[in-house]
């Protein structure tokens, strides 16, 4: 996914001489995700460029930058960092084509790599689409594949406004063969059904969107699996569309429990669709405490595909919320 | 009159100087008074006393060029050309405000005079206009962009990260801090551990000066020496407005924290009077032509007033627009 | 309210000599909003600071304080100014715990003012709950008048974690008659029921409790309103028992609609007591939009009660979600 | 040996002090080796080469002043006092590790030797080692607090704002930038305008000194001195480490971005090579005790290794604990 993220970028640079870039060694050492390799060769040092260690300052220049007339795609190395800058995004970017009465547009990018799985502890493990989820202004778009993560940057550099592009860490080093180019760009704002289904919807994002798969491949019952790909704003149609097939909701995804975009997802689908639902909309989340370090840990501090299935599973069973697996231990 | 119009009078008259901080004055105290009047809702915080900042400052930047500022931006908008009357409309929530009306005192916005919207968060335009400048560099034209900001914010981490990265990267920005010496109701000595903000240019290796806040031409003369730098490719310069604000620090404030005196010998060198009796003496201006400048712009206030009153309010369905750009 | 939240801090500041308070303009000037009038002159210099216009540093060190063995309170002006200082408090005072085998605790107290009403603008009139709830390791209380503010605050300057305690804007000038001392402590966790009722369970945080309150009065069904108090942990039998009574719930929230804390109390009741609800757990809430200066515009923006009743009503009488007010405006 | 007892031997023994170095040598190259050879999940951060700073802040500091440092946190603990076999568990995930084995190599704590949790986040730990300053200050004992952060941590806000509030509160406070002149892969001069980080105490009018950290005798001279004035009363200091990291920045790294030489150039002046040759012509170690002591901290990190591979790991339980304090 790292290759397709650079391809993406390298095209997007190549189509628009306004589209920069820079952000925390992404430059001479093309990322340390390698997400950038290429890019300070073909596209040179006024258009790449290696920043301090100052998310706020290089997060509020690209506003500028974007605010002027560039497209700057920034890279926040570990989404963990925004929590130094989130002004500059939330408060400001957000804000400005309001308060300049669509005057001024921000066509900024944000990167940034998300998720647990590598052992890289509580402070670099996160997702933290909740801290920007419910922020109007902005829009945010999660990659879930090579595919997915070349199609939704290219529409996010694009976009007139500041577009949040979570990848998930884990997925970089996943490869497949994959188009490029117009025919692979992913408009933000449309989920994709990622497998069909009858029985049950599977609402997914990110590193997720495989492990929703896996539990669907070869379970007793028959699920549709959706990949939102855009989370602001979301794909209430293909939603309400896929429940109204399966009559069953599940969200699968890697946060905690409470606050996260579950809720938001579940709450839309069990307003609009009362009385028309099988059984409860439910969440498939990890449990509301810190990411572990620890490869054991980790792995069942997420949703794995056995456990996803087991929820579905249960559900399908009982027409109840099935119990989370952390209930033992409180 | 065009802002074109306006911005070449500055350059080229100093009476046109003159009048341009008449006409502040003139807005602030009316906007004040609405406030105290009860007649608009919400805060402001105005700019009395810090007038040669906002028409220095306008006098040396082009029209090209970007500026972002703060809640304290009446003046800076004016100067660089804005219709009062649409200052106004914002404060009072009228659709011919700056920003429709939605945005009220503290955010003001006209991209025709390169106004970038003026930050209600201590610090935030300062790295804004680095990236201004960024454009600037990375299309190779010679645009510059100028920050303003308060004493108050030269504490703040964007501030060091903006500096920072303007420095390494050389970009063409002038730092303005308008050391008005209070953020908020804190003296700067109470906050701020150095006197002089401008020292702190020597963490960024750029140059930084003390310039008389109260005096337009040495404003005009350092923004633009500055500007001239950065125009030419040598990178950022922090210039420190010594300054003074004769009211609170904004509506709900009478600025009692103050030691007594100190307002009435900051009035000694008001930046209007001082101007004034500078023309004179150097025989730009009789003194009947002064009043007939203060006559003006105190008249342009009250029709501006009275045309923002008269218009339309923002409405229902302004709030929805441009939340999101097509 | 105001006064009671000065009372808090000097009950706490009597009681206990490590409990020390800063934030800008706080001391000197007894705090913008009046919140700390006569702190400083009971407690001191040593114990009641101004500090610095830097929300990061101030946050930061009171993190430093708390984790050695103070307890200090500080003050977020406007809860907007956490934007560039959220690191602090949700990346590390909520994981120092943790990430000390429970041998280090964070009695910290964070209070911010939120929410619109009076005319400050966009960046100056959020609640922003959203951005802190989905994070454990932390707690958050919001005020809704001045006997909750003093009970909750007290409490939450005891709690041995970080808990950030929100402040109404509006409410600061609201006086009422009120106890203070131990009995006025309200414990955090818990919810209480503002209001009895048979058909419905309004739940509402903050500035929106007298609101849901005055929608209730009078309207032709009967409401239980719930004020919540507590955000995170927040007091899920409470919500249960209210419903299990009503069979009906609509949560009213001073924040946009998505992603506002709305979601996570209607995904939970829909997921615990599907089948036994009578109509769909709905969100009265604000649009997705900034928030409008201007009186009107403002008080259009939130959720009034006269807007809360007309939901609630329909809501009765159809059992349907009912259209919300600004889908006209899309 | 007690915590105490190491801390009361670093202050009084030289040789204590070289034994110390060594030990974190080993620990960190087999710490690398691990991580190469697979052996342990995620990422670490070594410090081969800043040996001096640690040993050297250590043997100024008192056991009840606190200490805030970063994910390259290894050395610092060893030297504060901290199990190796508590360290090295805690990398790979054991019971017995400093957080129980749940945070990771970048995550350390021990609250006995006044080290508080360990920072991934850059910066982070600056403001909070002023806060723990700021305890001393309100309590009234003459404990203090030291911040260890890198060369790039100088350029974020938390630098900036943590440095003036404890200028302009007074605080008992030393700030060590340790300068390794490197930030991840970007050498400091592609990211700093000024050579030396100690030139920025200018902006908060606080004494500032660049010292040898190679050297464990000037770290622990240059550390005495600042904590000496902070415990007096009379505000922090900010002192600037050279220093240099052999390895690369974390596991992932080779660090083939380092010009041809400079490496080596830096090997050169090995702290340890540089103590030991000291002590030798000093009198106070023969080769064969250097020896000797060599042998002896190489065989502890092989013993602790073996307690921390043996011992039990963290368990799914213990990931629900300590989330909420009671
Ligand atoms: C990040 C942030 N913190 C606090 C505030 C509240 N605030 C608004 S203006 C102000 C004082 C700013 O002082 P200064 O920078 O000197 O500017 P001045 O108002 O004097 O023009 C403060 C503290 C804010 N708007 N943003
Ligand atoms: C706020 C933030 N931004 C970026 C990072 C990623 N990061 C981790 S270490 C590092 C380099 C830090 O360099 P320096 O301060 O010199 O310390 P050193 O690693 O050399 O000890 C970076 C950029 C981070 N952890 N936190
Ligand atoms: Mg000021
Ligand atoms: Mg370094």
């Amino acid at each position: 996914m790292n290759q397709a993220i650079a391809a993406a970028l390298a095209d997007e640079m190549h189509g628009d001489p306004d589209v920069i870039m820079f952000g925390e060694d992404i430059a001479a050492a093309e990322g340390p995700f390698k997400t950038s390799a290429g890019l300070l060769k073909s596209f040179g040092p006024l258009r790449v460029r290696d920043t301090p260690i100052s998310e706020m300052g290089f997060l509020g220049a690209a506003v500028g930058a974007a605010a002027t007339g560039l497209r700057p795609v920034i890279e926040i190395m570990f989404i963990e960092f925004i929590g130094v800058a989130l002004d500059q995004l939330v408060t400001e970017a957000a804000k400005f084509h309001y308060l300049s009465r669509g005057t001024i547009t921000v066509p900024l990018t944000v990167r940034g790599s998300v998720g647990a799985g590598l052992g890289f502890g509580c402070q670099h493990s996160q997702t933290l689409e909740t801290w920007m989820y419910g922020n109007p202004g902005l829009k945010l778009a999660v990659a879930s594949g090579p595919a997915s993560a070349y199609g939704l940057l290219r529409s996010a550099i694009r976009d007139n406004n500041p577009v949040v592009m979570l990848e998930p860490r884990v997925l970089y080093a996943r490869r497949a063969q994959m188009e490029t180019g117009e025919d692979a760009v992913i408009p933000l704002g449309k989920a994709a059904v990622a497998r069909e289904g009858a029985d049950v919807t599977l609402v997914a994002l990110g590193a997720m969107v495989p492990n929703a798969l896996a539990a669907a491949e070869g379970a007793p019952w028959s699920a549709e699996v959706i990949d939102l790909q855009t989370l602001v704003p979301y794909d209430k149609e293909a939603l309400l569309e896929s429940v109204a097939k399966t009559k069953r909701l599940v969200t699968v995804e890697e946060n905690p429990l409470t606050g996260g975009w579950g809720s938001e997802i579940t709450s839309f689908v069990a307003g609009e669709m009362f009385g028309e639902l099988e059984a409860p909309p439910i969440r498939v989340t990890c449990p509301d405490i810190h990411v572990p370090f620890g490869k054991e840990l980790e792995q069942r501090y997420l949703p794995n595909p056995g456990y996803i299935a087991e929820q579905v599973g249960a559900l399908l069973e009982t027409g109840r919320r099935p119990p989370h697996w952390w209930e033992a231990y409180r | 009159m065009t802002f074109l119009e306006h911005r070449r009078k500055l350059q080229t008259s100093r009476p046109a100087r003159y009048e341009a901080m008449c006409e502040i004055r003139a807005f602030e105290d009316r906007a004040q008074a609405l406030f105290f009047e009860g007649l608009v809702h919400g805060t402001t915080h105005t700019s009395q006393g810090q007038e040669a900042v906002s028409v220095g400052m306008a006098v040396a930047a082009r029209p090209t060029d970007w500026v972002t500022c703060t809640y304290r931006g009446h003046g800076h908008a004016l100067a660089l050309g804005m219709d009062p009357s649409v200052v106004m409309g914002e404060i009072m929530g009228k659709r011919i405000g700056s920003v429709g009306g939605v945005g009220g005192s503290m955010h003001l916005c006209e991209v025709s005079v390169g106004l970038l919207p003026t930050f209600a968060i201590v610090g935030a335009g300062i790295p804004v206009a680095a990236g201004a400048a960024l454009t600037s560099q990375v299309r190779g034209t010679d645009d510059a962009a100028i920050a303003l900001f308060g004493d108050g914010a030269a504490n703040i981490g964007a501030f060091h990260e903006g500096l920072n990265l303007a420095a390494i990267w050389k970009l063409p920005v002038v730092f303005i801090c308008e050391n008005n010496h209070y953020g908020e109701y804190s003296r700067i000595d109470l906050t701020t551990p150095v006197e002089d903000i401008a020292v702190r240019a020597v963490s960024y290796d750029m140059p930084g000066h003390v310039v008389d806040g109260q005096d337009v031409d040495a404003v005009s003369e350092a923004v633009g020496a500055a500007l001239a730098r950065a125009r030419a490719g040598e990178g950022p310069t922090l210039l420190e407005m010594k300054t003074y604000r004769y009211a609170g620090h904004s509506r709900a404030d009478p600025g009692a924290y103050r030691p007594e005196g100190e307002l009435e010998r900051w009035k000694e060198r008001d930046p209007i009077a001082i101007y004034r009796t500078r023309l004179i003496e150097e025989g730009e201006l009789t003194p009947e032509e002064a009043g007939d400048i203060e006559d003006r712009a105190a008249r342009r206030i009250v029709e501006a007033e009275e045309t923002a009153a008269g218009s339309e309010d923002a409405t229902v369905a302004d709030m929805f627009r441009y939340i999101y750009a097509p």
